[in-house]
């Protein structure tokens, strides 16, 4: 039986599953961004966005785009009925004060101590993107990270016993999503919760270089 | 659909334990008057109180303090003439005075995830003694904590169901700080409004820091 | 020939003379309240009130008072035009971050390197009422204190050598208003910069513990 | 009478000198285009520029950075393929990357009397390395400094006389704390109001912060 990996719309989506309603969510750059698609707009989550968003809305139809109003990508969005705008340091405020429900990031590598590292690939590297990645992974009540299982290139597992790039944060994320399994990082290291149809526990394993358990 | 109006007061202040740290806003105005005597009704006791001032002898807070729940007062001003006085110089009052400005930012500090920062407010007097100070920049500063609340009890002007709200004029005072401060920020308002009648360049507290919000008609 | 004190409108009538327009303004209890009084509303001044009150003006007709809007002394107060209203915590992000061009404030002593102590009598004073004077102490540019010259029973003198009460802030103070002079601090101690009329500068020397200069 | 208006982007950024601090607000909108041109036309070099980004390659930023006035930029983001990125790779600036919340609190707490803070963000990765770090309730912070500006560049929808200010949607973003934060904040506004145009409730940058404004309509 062979399986097939979601896509980068597939991961966010499976995410999006998850999120109930109420919840007050930032979503990182990359994969996380279209989480908010896969919400319906009548299950209220609140999106956060860090440049001072409370309650960002969907992109805008082309003719009805709002020159003062992006989200943290600069992409042009909306607000929905029931939105806020606030300060910058406000907005951080909410992100590190423990006012988030979920941040979901994309990342590099996660270890199985919680370990993110999403935002340099070695301590001198001339890109320097550290954005608010740190202060949300610290910050929120759950991290989460969208990102795909293995590297494109060769193929290296981003399921670390222990990262190899620079940290984001020590010991913060709660679970992955990608594109081939959910895993929880419990006491004992990943706990797989779920994984993508036709997929062995055996193959999962091959394509992790942390231990996985199961639940 | 996110609604966070509760049906009535009791409702507001449900589960509040024996021994929470309460914040209660308000200066002059502002203060969630009708949440204070539910407060004084629900019964929890041994608590902490963190307010502006100690009150005079009528009004709210004094109720309260008089209650005997009130085991700490955390305020930057209290009249030796008054209940919270009297209760501490009969050493029935634990008292801890905080200059105002750092009263705020402690707070505000609590709501925005900073964990200690240095002030030099009252780092060259009594109220320094035997803490931690460092000279930064050729001042001496003091190294003060955040103030958590358990609970925090919010007046408002206008409130929608995901609790965004606004105040009126100076009874904004220390409304939005303590609200984003607390595990669970419970709001008395006099307008309940639909979501979208306030606009949103003009919340004054987001409803991200509010959880329950009881409507309190005039 | 003798001399007149002034009385605390006298002192605040004083006080108002030496702000000119375009200052931003905090007054503390007691005299300082009255300072704004006897600034004409044509220069422009803007006070601030702790409670997060910007452009703070006279009291209402007892007809007008709103109840929404009182200033520190949690008196009923109008809003000039172009008065704003901010939270606690940006208050006193103005009063401690050097945005007052002056704070005025009651004192019970002033010591000649600029001591202040206006806020207990001593250590275990069972009135405990700091309020936010340290805070404006510390954070404004200039800090003058509005007193009367000596205690009213026993005379004692209110310009001291050194402050016998508890301090609200070292070194803070560079001007004094009382009822008989106005007083600089400078690197040497106390200089006279006025006196009322009739009073001789020994006279004024006897009423002080602090040695005077005059400038 | 108070009146903030200055005739021209000269005028508001006239005095200026080499070495300053510049502040400059902005994140995808809400940044004072205007004026920061008129910086480049301005002079002023040897300059450190605090901002949230590094910016692409075209821009008002980029421009500024080409002209190679600017010593050292603080920011939280850098792409290398941009101007900054191959400056900072040929060694042709100073680059100190901070955290954007610890970007925006350093900001505020200059604004706001803080003379240091200690924070989560960033503790534990190689922003922290020979850095002061403390446990604080079980958790690793770090001691930040406040950033102070010499000037401010900041943009608003609404000005008035005094230089009360509103701002747009998310053009908010950094342009309340940076003017909290500088010695000199000049405003490039949209639209020139009267005194009282603006509601006291919902004015977004108290005139209190504000020095200078320039009117820049559209």
């Amino acid at each position: 039986m062979t399986f097939k990996p979601l896509d980068r719309a597939g991961i966010a989506a499976r995410i999006a599953r998850d999120i109930p309603e109420g919840w007050f969510v930032n979503l990182g750059i990359g994969i996380p961004t279209g989480v908010s698609d896969h919400v319906p707009m009548e299950r209220e989550v609140i999106f956060h966005s860090e440049n001072g968003v409370i309650g960002a809305g969907p992109a805008p139809e082309p003719d009805k785009i709002n020159p003062y109003l992006v989200n943290a990508g600069t992409q042009h969005i909306t607000l929905r009925t029931g939105g806020a705008f606030v300060h910058h340091a406000d907005s951080f405020a909410i992100a590190r004060g423990g006012h988030l429900d979920l941040c979901v990031l994309g990342a590099f590598e996660v270890a199985q101590n919680g370990d993110i590292a999403n935002w340099a690939r070695k301590a001198d590297d001339p890109t320097k993107q550290v954005g608010g990645a740190m202060d949300l992974a610290i910050g929120a009540k759950r991290l989460w990270v969208a990102m795909e299982h293995n590297t494109k290139g060769s193929g290296e597992s981003r399921i670390r016993r222990s990262c190899s790039y620079p940290l984001t944060a020590k010991g913060a994320v709660k679970r992955v999503y990608t594109d081939i399994a959910v895993l929880e990082v419990g006491q004992r290291g990943f706990i797989v919760l779920d994984m993508v149809e036709g997929l062995t526990r055996r193959e999962l394993q091959e394509r992790s270089e942390a231990d996985l358990h199961w639940a | 659909m996110i609604d966070k109006f509760v049906p009535d007061v009791a409702a507001g202040l449900a589960g509040i334990a024996d021994g929470s740290v309460v914040l209660m806003a308000g200066f002059g105005n502002g203060m969630a008057e009708t949440l204070l005597e539910g407060l004084i009704a629900q019964g929890a006791k041994d608590l902490t109180l963190v307010v502006n001032s100690g009150g005079r002898d009528d009004g709210p807070t004094a109720a309260l303090l008089a209650s005997g729940r009130v085991r700490k007062l955390v305020c930057s001003f209290v009249r030796a003439d008054s209940v919270a006085g009297r209760l501490f110089a009969t050493g029935k009052l634990e008292l801890e005075i905080v200059p105002q400005g750092t009263l705020a930012e402690r707070i505000r500090a609590a709501g925005a995830g900073v964990t200690a920062f240095y002030t030099p407010t009252g780092a060259d007097t009594i109220l320094a003694e035997g803490r931690e100070t460092r000279v930064i920049d050729g001042r001496n500063c003091l190294l003060e904590y955040p103030i958590h609340g358990d609970v925090a009890l919010v007046d408002a002007w206008e409130a929608d169901r995901w609790g965004n709200l606004t105040h009126r004029e100076s009874a904004r005072n220390y409304n939005p700080i303590m609200a984003m401060a607390a595990k669970l920020t419970v709001v008395q308002t006099r307008h309940a409004v639909a979501l979208g009648d306030i606009p949103p360049a003009n919340v004054h507290t987001p409803g991200v820091f509010v959880h329950r919000v009881v409507h309190v008609p005039a």
